[in-house]
Formats: structure tokens, C-alpha cells, sequence
């Protein structure tokens, strides 16, 4: 037990995990590419057309994965700030810093693709639906932290600060998710809403899924390498950086 | 072809979506790319000054 | 623990009337604010009769979050706040006592204020009855979490539009069931259930946000 | 509490970072009961950043601080009530009267102090005629004098004291080092910065140099 | 005379250009506030449609107001602004340039990003057309009048909300003048005279305001 | 312009004001060409504020500051010509690089500086290698060089400088005081302030005490 302990603390030191990074980035480089293509494959040419919406409902199969991964990255960030609390590991924090762009990003794009499918649904770009509104919100949240991050200077107080304010979006989270439901609920009695019911084809489903884990190993690939980068920024002065710089060039 | 790009008459919201969604995958990584690169650049040459500096002291 | 929270207060509570025109710049800027919008509207009673709640409300809660950003930084720069941190006292409850003292003097002022504006846009007696009991519930919790983001920019440089930035989107529960109370009872629908959701939130943030400033009050004075 | 033999404060390879900068590694030290601790550097060498450790307000980069043998950051309240630090800011509120000032720190330190006790304190320390001004009204001597007055007034055991000298008078200067030399002689820990050339020796005086590569 | 106007803003964008999260702090402000206002509402398409332009103007006014607060405290504290007092330009070309190089960091992005803030509250395209013209001829106003008051607060304690009191009541005329251009153009009355008032503001305000703005520079580096 | 035998700036009564406390009154003097003037006086003397004063930053409480028989307040931008303030503060952008500052400053001060000349100037006081870095990175004595580097390609006829070697090493103290006399013997006007033990005894070199009440 205690041996494994020190296991995972050993990872926890940016230096061995700089190179371990790579090799995760590879891997899931690799994974991304096949699985989205695949994805992308039976998106267009395998999945049947739908018959209320036509073929405007391909765009779920990157609308959803997308949304998906808004939700999960954050909440990922977050376990990451929590463990950078507790033990004060250097690493967590940066774990955490290299998700946000990758999380907003998906964000920004489930709003975009929403927009563009409720246009031709609902014929209007944006409706202040529960679902839409808090998905802008997490959006708000996670440039929030951003902007948080890049107004500290001192890196170290940066991380603890930024993990603060991780906690306690994720706390808020399910509370402005349904005050948003309520307020929507309560004073709306006949916009659109999801038709939930319709049940979805198996080939739709897979290709969804296939499409998200394809979103998630580009999450990880992409982390890894910023979280490289973010590593030898913050680790400019170590010995071990200027090693490796010197080895490289 | 062409049937395949109208999406039957959802091409600009289908590729509108599908564009951006590819546009912002491919665009990420490039800077990302760019900014690595540039973070490595910044820290070969303050390695670089400070043996300069360390040349010169010992001259 | 009674009696340090208490002593906060009247200390907050002292230099407040010792400067007091910092009270009422926060109350004139909700008023100013709050006018704007027939300005930008136009004087229709309908529409602003519609919107009032909301208005009210989205100006109290930016003027108590323009207010926040000096809730802390005169501790700050003065020294007395690393001296909090050093007490025997729990850090919590020192920021209990401070968000108190600082709703006393920026927050009850709006709630007191509202209906005076509400009658502006000519909401009804029952409505501005809502409005007040609603900001009386809504705004000490928005002075809570706003406290948590007032700490976390604490010393920084573009302090004021990233506190903005970082409590807004927090604020909105408290925005929703706030101008939903007001607005379901100027329908006729009463507005006991958000004033209740308003209350559970208030309890929510009296327990939870001050552990947060407090852990952030910690990284700021690192 | 635990084995009386060992020192109250233990200081275990310790390192700092601000900014990019490693201001000290691998500092490791032990100050016991009735032992005065003066900590020297020149500017920037870290004297205020080890002193903010050791208060508890600094989260070290590395390394540990018990008291009595338990780390401080499990401690917390419990190490801050034997504390008392001054830093480089007084910590008074300009808009209070130095009465004001005092009996809330009192009171927040978790003691009472009557009105009676904090006007004759002032007026020991010189302020007489002084003690009921909004501080922000007295000069930086002044200011600090009544930032000192807690020490007159608190029964810390450790004070961290960050040149606690500076903007003081040759008379407010002799009367603080016979209120620290009291300190330490009644079984008290005293840590102390200064660049002013004052005696800090006394019978239990250690010095650490910070900056010149070792302890 | 143009040199040291080109320089000025140059260098000021290229300082912006470096720590480029300030320009999208603003930027997310301004969404933020015009997104707040219908969870305070309400979601009804035709009553956002009704408060549009109010509310996108005055979001547009809060936060270029906010924005302000930074305009000249950068420079007050590393010492430019001092020297900028001492070169043999008019001190007024200087503020020119600040100011413009501020709008185009912080006003611009405002104008560009307002059409899609209108489409969220469902407005016409011509409506949409609109609000950009008035927002272009209106934010370089409200920068060059919010630079008076950044000015006198210039190192003040209580900053933010002090500056919102004075420029504020400022702002009205261009409020008025820039909603009801939109609002015309949506009610098919058409904007024209709203945004030649506009105009006429604008170059006005060209005029006197960086003069008001380097005497009040002047005092604060008495 | 004027005569020529007329000194190039006349103090005339002049007295200021901070705060609640006038810093000095009915001070006159005048400085010609080819002078050098070293203001000395204890901390919170009012030197800053003289300077600023005689910078025109600083509106005095009464009295004038002539600058060839004309009040500096009606002069303006006309006066700003022939003036280098360097203040306690650098000057400088921490955003942008050493060359960036140098340009820009030469810019608004009215004339041109081509790139290679300002990397040659920074180069030549002690920054080679880091003449492209943002200055924030640089350390505080770096920052002052090139705050300082104004002085090599600036053509005003007046330096003001107040406390310029602060943060500098022995080898730019040097420099500094060889740049000052060069300029001073070459018929500019130069006033200075310093604590620190500087060489400012030249031939022409006159002494202020403030603060000590007497001119
Ligand atoms: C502006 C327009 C839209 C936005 C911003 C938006 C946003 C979102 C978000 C945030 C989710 C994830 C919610 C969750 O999984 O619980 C989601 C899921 C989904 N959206 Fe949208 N959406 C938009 C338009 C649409 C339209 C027009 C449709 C269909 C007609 C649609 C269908 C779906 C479906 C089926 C899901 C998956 C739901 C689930 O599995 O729970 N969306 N959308
Ligand atoms: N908040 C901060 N961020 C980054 N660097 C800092 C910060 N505070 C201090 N430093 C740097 O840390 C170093 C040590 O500072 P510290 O205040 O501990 O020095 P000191 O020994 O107390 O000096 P002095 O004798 O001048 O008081 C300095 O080089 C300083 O520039
Ligand atoms: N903005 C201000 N408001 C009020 N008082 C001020 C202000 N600036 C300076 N003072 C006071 O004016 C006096 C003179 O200050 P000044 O900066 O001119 O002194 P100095 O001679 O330059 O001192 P030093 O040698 O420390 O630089 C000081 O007592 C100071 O407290
Ligand atoms: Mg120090
Ligand atoms: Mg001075």
C-alpha cells in the first residue's frame, strides 16, 4: 500500500512526467485520429437519415459529444484542483490549467452547433432554453477561470487560487443547472423542448459514442501536450529543463 | 455528390457545424504547436545569455 | 466565537461611519443604473412594468458587486488582514463578521432603496412588497459569494472586471428565484416557493462561502 | 505537552520560491524556549519570506514547521494563539483611535483588554495625549508604537518580529529591546529581523544568515 | 503632431497585444451582463425583442466604463504617464491616442461581438445593422468622455465605484441617442437622426473631452 | 532669446506645500548654464518636491520658476522641450523591451532614434543581451539602466534627476557621474539629489540643503 503510494507521488514530480506525457500524448494522438475518422465515416455515410428532421440531424454526432465533454472536462478540473489542495502537488494544478482551453473550446462549439441546429429546428439562432443557458454559463465558468489564472503572476499562488475557484464552480454547477430548469419551466409553457422520447436508432447511438471517445482522446492528447509545454514554462529554471533543452537542440 | 454536400438542403448549418467543430480540432493543436515552440525558443536562448554572461565574468 | 464576530462588525461598522461616502456611492450608483434603462428603453409602463423586476434586480447585484471589490483590500494593504489570519479566532468567522457588516452598509441600503424604484416602474403594492423581502434574502447571500470572489482578486491588477468576470455567473441562481419571487407575485402565482429556494441558498452560501473566502484569503496573503 | 527536551519550534529542511527565484533550500534549524533568534540577509535575501513561513501565512515549497512537534499547517489556530507577528505593515486601522486598535486586537486575539489597561499601555509606550486619534493622524514613529503596544499587552510565547526597529526613536528603540530581552528572559521565543546595528546579544542570541549559502 | 499620435497608440497596442487576457475580460463582461438580463426577465422572444437595444447599450456602457478604471492607472504607476506630461507634445494628442488605442482594445471587440449578443435576443437584421453603426459612433464617445473621469479618480482609494458616479450621468445622451437608433430602425421609423445626434456627440466630445481629460491628468500628478 | 547674462532658470519665492505641511517658503536661486546643482536634504525634506516643481509636474503652493524670464506655467510644452525628468520611478513599460521604451520615449520627445542606435546606446550601458527582453524581466538595476539611457540620447538642455543612483553598481555610478559632468561641462544644467557618497564636486557645482532651514 505504502509503496504504491510513493508510486504515484513519483509521477506527481513534472520531471518524470514530462516524458511520460509524450507517451500519452502519442498513444492518444493515434486513438483520436482512427476513432474520429470511423466516427466521421458513419456520421455521413452509415447512420441512417432521420425521418422528422432529415439530414439536419447529423450534427448531433458532434454537438453531443461536444457537450458531453464541456461537462466532463470541468469536471475533471475540478478532482484535479481538490487533489492539488490536499497535497500540494505542483502537478494537479497544471493538469488542470492545460484542460481549460480544450474545455472552453467544447463549450464555445455544443453553443455553435446548437445554434446552427436550432435554426433550421426551431427557425431562431437561440432560445433561452434551461439546457442552452447553463451550458453558456459553464462557458462563462471556465473563461473565468482562465482569466483568473492569467491575472496572477506568481504561479504558485495562481494554482491555489485557480483551484478555489474550480471548487466552487463545481459546487454551483448543479445548483445553477436547476435554477436555470425552474426559471425556464416556470414561465415558459409552450416553447420548444428536446423531444427526449424519440427513440434513437442503435447505429445513431454507437456513432455518438464512438464519436465522444474519439472527443475524449483528443482532450488527452492535446492536455498532455499543453501540460508539456506548461511544465518547461514553469520549470524554466531546473536543472533538468535546461538538460533537456540542451539535448533536444 | 453534390446530393452528399446539400445535406439535403441543411448544407449550411450541417457544414456550418461540422466546419467549425473540425476548424477549431485542427486549429487547437497548431497553436498549441506554435506555442510550445516558442516557449522552447525563449528558454534555449535565456540558457544561452546566461553562459554569455558566465563567459565573461570568468574572461 | 460570539464575541469576536461582534467586535468585527462594530469595527467594520465604525470605519464605515467614520467615511461614510462610501455608503452612499454604492446606493447612487444602483439608483443611476437602475434609471438608465427607461433612458434606453423608452417610457412605455407596459413593457417596464414587464422587465422591472428583473431590472431591480440586475442592478442591485451589479452595485453590491461593485461594492465588494473593497470589501478586503483596505485589510489588505494596511496589514490587518494577515494579522486576522493570525488569530486564534477560525478565519471563517472573521469573514462572517466582515460580509455582515459590509451587507449593513452596502447591502440594506438597496433593499431599503427598491421600492422607491420599483414605484418608477409603476410596480404593484404586492409586488414591491416581493421585491423587498426578496433582496433582503438575495443579498447577503450575493455579499457571500461575491466575498469569495473579492479574495481570490485580491491585490491584482485588473481586480474590478475579473471579479465581474468570476461571480457573475455564480450570482445566477440567486438572480432567477430573486426576480422569479417578484414576477410570480405580480402574476398572481405567489412567490413563496422561490422565496423559499432564495432562503435554502442564503443558508447554502452562510455555511459554504465563507470556508472558500477563508481559503482564499490564505492564498492571497501568501 | 511532549518531551520537554525538545525545542518548542522546529524548522525542517525548509526551502522557499518567489517568483522564479529559490530564496533558501534545505534549511533546517531548532529555536527553544528563552531563545532569541536574529535573522540577517541583505535585501531580497528572504528574511521576510521565512518569517511569513514561520508565522504560518506562507506555504513553503518544501520542508515542514512543527511546534512541539506537530506540523504548523495541521496546527493552525491552535499554533496562532502562542503567536505574535509584525511585519513590515503595522496592521492598525488608520480610521481607529489607537485605543480602538488595540482592544481589537485584544480581543481578537483572545483576551480581553479593558479601557482602563490599553490607555495606560499607550501611555507607557508614549503616546500620552495620543490615544484616542484615528491613527491615520500620527506619525510612522507614532503608527508603529501603537503596533508595538501588543506586544506590552499579549502573552504570546513566540513573537516574529520583521524590523520591528524601523522609523523609531533612540528611547522607543532601548525600550523595546529591554521588552524583547524580557520576553526571552521569562522562557519566551523571540525571532527578530533588522538592518539598524542595535544589540540584539544576549545571553541566548543565535544568529542566521540568510543569502550567504548557509545556516 | 501624427507621429507621436501613431506611437502612442502603437504602443499601446502592442502592450495590450502582450497580456491579451485583459481584452477579453471586458469582452466577457459586457456577455455576461447582457446575458443576465433574461434570466431576470424572462425567456419570451417577444419582450427581449422589446429591450434589446436598452439593455445591449447599456451592457456596452457598463462595461466600457469598467474598462476605464485601467485606462491611464498603468501608466500613473510605472511612471510614463508622468513623462508623457513632460514631452513637448500637447498633452491632449497624447490622451487622443490612449484613448483611441484603448477604444480599439476594448470598444471595437464590444461592437463586433453586439450582433451576436442582438441575435440572442432574437432582433431583426436591420435592427442588427443598427445597433453596430450606433455602437461605433457611440463607444469612442463614451471612452473619450470615461477618460475624464479616469482621470480625476486617478489613484484614489475607492476608484471604481466613485468613477461609475461621475461619468454615469455622462453617458445619458449618448444612451438615449444610441438605443433610440435602434430602436427606430426595428420599429421601421429609421435611425438616421438618432445616429447624426450621435455623430455630433462624438465629434464633440473629440474636442473638449482631452482637454478636461490632461488638465485632470495634470492634477493627478500634482 | 534673452540676455545672456541672465541665468537660465530663476527660482523666485517659492514655497510648497504637502499635505498639512508646508515644506519650505521664500526659497530663490538660480541656476545658469554649465551648472550643476546637488540638492541635498533628510528624508521628507521636500526634495521630490522641489523637483517636481521645477519639472512643472508640481503646481507651487506661491512663487514662480522662470525659465529665460518666463514663468515655466505659460511656457508648457515650450519649456517641456529643453527638460529630462527622471524620477523615482523608472519610466518605463514592463511590457515592452528595452528598445522599445528607449524609441518611444525619443519619439515623444520629439525626435527620431533608429533601431541600431538604440540597441548600440543600450549596449553601451551594461544591457547587452538584453536589450529585446521585456523590461519587466529585467532586475532593478537593469530597469534603471535603462531608464538611464535617455540621458545618452536626449539633447535637453536641463536634466532633473532625482536620486538616479539608486540600484546601480559601482561600475554605473561611475558612468553616471561621467555622463553628468560631460553634460554639465558642455554648458547643460543639471539637478540632482542623491544619499548616496557620489563625487558631485565638479568646478561648478553648487549645494541646496533643504530642510535644514536655510537655502
Ligand atoms: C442553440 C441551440 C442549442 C444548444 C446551445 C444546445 C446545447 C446542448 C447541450 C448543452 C447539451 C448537453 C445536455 C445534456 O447532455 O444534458 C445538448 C444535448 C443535446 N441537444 Fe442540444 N442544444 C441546442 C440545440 C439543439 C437542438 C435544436 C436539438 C434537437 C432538435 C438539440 C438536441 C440535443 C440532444 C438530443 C442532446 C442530447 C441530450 C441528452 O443526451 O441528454 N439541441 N444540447
Ligand atoms: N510577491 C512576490 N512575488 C515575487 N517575488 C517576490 C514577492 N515578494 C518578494 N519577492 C522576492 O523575493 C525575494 C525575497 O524577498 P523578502 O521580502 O523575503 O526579502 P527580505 O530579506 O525581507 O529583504 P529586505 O531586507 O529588503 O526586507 C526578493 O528578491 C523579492 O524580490
Ligand atoms: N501626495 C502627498 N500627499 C501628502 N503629503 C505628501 C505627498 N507626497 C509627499 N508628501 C509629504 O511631503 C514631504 C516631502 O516629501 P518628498 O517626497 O518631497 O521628500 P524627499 O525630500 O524627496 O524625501 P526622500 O529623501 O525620502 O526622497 C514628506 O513629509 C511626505 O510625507
Ligand atoms: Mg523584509
Ligand atoms: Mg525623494
Amino acid at each position: 500500500m505504502a509503496s504504491r503510494l510513493v508510486n504515484w507521488f513519483k509521477f506527481s514530480s513534472p520531471a518524470t512526467f514530462y516524458p511520460l506525457a509524450r507517451k500519452i500524448a502519442v498513444v492518444s494522438t493515434i486513438i483520436a485520429v482512427v476513432l474520429i475518422a470511423i466516427g466521421l465515416y458513419m456520421s455521413f455515410f452509415v447512420a441512417p437519415t432521420d425521418y422528422k428532421q432529415g439530414e439536419g440531424y447529423r450534427i448531433i454526432f458532434v454537438h453531443v459529444p461536444a457537450s458531453w465533454m464541456s461537462m466532463f472536462i470541468y469536471v475533471v478540473m475540478a478532482g484535479w484542483a481538490a487533489l492539488g489542495l490536499i497535497f500540494n502537488t505542483r502537478l494537479s494544478a497544471m493538469m488542470a490549467q492545460s484542460l481549460a482551453p480544450t474545455g472552453a473550446m467544447f463549450a464555445f462549439l455544443s453553443l455553435w452547433t446548437g445554434s446552427f441546429w436550432g435554426k433550421p429546428m426551431w427557425g431562431t439562432w437561440w432560445v433561452w432554453d434551461a439546457r442552452i443557458t447553463s451550458e453558456l454559463i459553464l462557458l462563462f465558468l471556465y473563461l473565468g477561470y482562465m482569466a483568473l489564472r492569467s491575472a496572477i503572476d506568481d504561479p504558485r499562488r495562481g494554482d491555489r487560487a485557480s483551484a478555489i475557484l474550480l471548487l466552487v464552480g463545481v459546487v454551483n454547477i448543479p445548483i445553477i443547472y436547476y435554477s436555470v430548469q425552474w426559471w425556464n419551466t416556470l414561465h415558459q409553457g409552450s416553447t420548444i423542448k428536446f423531444n427526449e422520447e424519440s427513440s434513437m436508432d442503435d447505429t445513431m447511438l454507437i456513432t455518438m459514442l464512438i464519436m465522444t471517445f474519439g472527443f475524449w482522446a483528443y482532450s488527452i492528447a492535446v492536455s498532455m501536450v499543453r501540460v508539456r509545454a506548461v511544465i518547461l514554462e514553469r520549470e524554466r529554471s531546473s536543472s533538468w529543463v535546461r538538460e533537456q533543452l540542451g539535448a533536444e537542440t | 455528390m453534390a446530393e452528399f454536400f446539400d445535406m439535403g438542403g441543411y448544407a449550411l448549418y450541417v457544414w456550418g457545424s461540422f466546419g467549425a467543430t473540425a476548424l477549431c480540432m485542427i486549429a487547437e493543436p497548431l497553436l498549441l504547436r506554435g506555442r510550445s515552440q516558442q516557449i522552447r525558443r525563449r528558454i534555449a536562448r535565456m540558457v544561452r545569455l546566461e553562459q554569455e554572461v558566465k563567459h565573461e565574468g570568468q574572461a | 466565537m460570539f464575541e469576536p464576530l461582534l467586535w468585527i462588525i462594530r469595527r467594520d461598522l465604525t470605519i464605515a461611519m467614520r467615511r461614510r461616502s462610501d455608503i452612499f456611492t454604492t446606493l447612487i450608483f444602483f439608483v443611476i443604473v437602475v434609471s438608465l434603462f427607461p433612458l434606453g428603453i423608452g417610457p412605455e409602463l407596459e413593457t417596464l412594468r414587464l422587465i422591472a423586476p428583473g431590472i431591480v434586480w440586475v442592478g442591485a447585484l451589479l452595485a453590491s458587486m461593485l461594492a465588494l471589490e473593497q470589501i478586503f483590500s483596505a485589510d489588505h494593504r494596511d496589514g490587518t488582514l494577515e494579522q486576522m489570519l493570525l488569530t486564534p479566532q477560525p478565519v471563517s468567522i472573521l469573514v462572517i463578521g466582515k460580509v455582515l457588516a459590509h451587507w449593513l452598509v452596502t447591502g440594506l441600503p438597496l433593499v431599503v432603496m427598491a421600492p422607491l424604484l420599483g414605484l418608477q416602474y409603476d410596480l404593484s403594492a404586492a409586488g414591491l412588497g416581493a421585491l423587498m423581502v426578496s433582496l433582503l434574502l438575495g443579498t447577503p447571500a450575493l455579499s457571500l459569494i461575491g466575498a469569495i470572489g473579492a479574495a481570490l482578486t485580491l491585490g491584482l491588477r485588473s481586480g474590478g472586471v475579473l471579479l465581474a468576470l468570476l461571480v457573475l455567473p455564480l450570482y445566477i441562481p440567486v438572480l432567477i428565484f430573486g426576480a422569479g419571487a417578484v414576477e410570480a407575485t405580480v402574476s398572481g402565482l405567489g412567490g413563496a416557493s422561490h422565496l423559499s429556494m432564495l432562503a435554502a441558498i442564503l443558508v447554502a452560501s452562510l455555511v459554504l462561502a465563507p470556508l472558500a473566502t477563508s481559503a482564499a484569503l490564505r492564498v492571497a496573503e501568501d | 505537552m511532549t518531551d520537554a527536551a525538545e525545542p518548542a519550534l522546529q524548522i525542517d529542511r525548509l526551502a522557499c520560491v518567489r517568483g522564479d527565484c529559490e530564496l533558501f533550500r534545505e534549511l533546517s534549524f531548532a529555536i527553544g524556549d528563552g531563545e532569541l533568534l536574529h535573522l540577517k540577509g541583505h535585501n531580497g535575501s528572504g528574511k521576510t519570506t521565512l518569517l511569513r513561513a514561520l508565522a504560518g501565512l506562507l506555504l513553503p515549497e518544501s520542508g515542514e514547521i512543527r511546534w512541539h512537534g506537530q506540523n504548523i499547517r495541521s496546527l493552525r489556530e491552535e499554533y496562532s494563539r502562542h503567536l505574535l507577528y509584525l511585519g513590515h505593515l503595522n496592521g492598525i486601522k488608520g480610521d481607529l483611535t489607537a485605543v480602538e486598535n488595540l482592544r481589537i486586537g485584544a480581543v481578537l486575539d483572545g483576551f480581553d483588554l479593558d479601557d482602563k489597561r490599553a490607555w495606560q499601555v499607550l501611555g507607557d509606550i508614549g503616546l500620552r495625549g495620543r490615544e484616542d486619534l484615528p491613527t491615520k493622524h500620527l506619525s510612522q514613529g507614532q503608527k508603529r508604537r501603537v503596533a508595538l503596544a501588543r506586544l506590552l499587552v499579549n502573552s504570546a510565547r513566540v513573537w516574529i518580529l520583521d524590523e520591528p526597529f524601523t522609523a523609531l526613536d533612540v528611547a522607543a528603540v532601548q525600550l523595546l529591546q529591554d521588552v524583547i530581552h524580557a520576553h526571552v528572559d521569562g522562557g519566551g521565543i523571540a525571532i527578530v529581523t533588522t538592518h539598524q546595528e542595535v544589540a540584539m546579544i544576549g545571553e541566548h542570541t543565535r544568529t542566521i544568515v540568510l543569502g550567504a549559502g548557509h545556516v
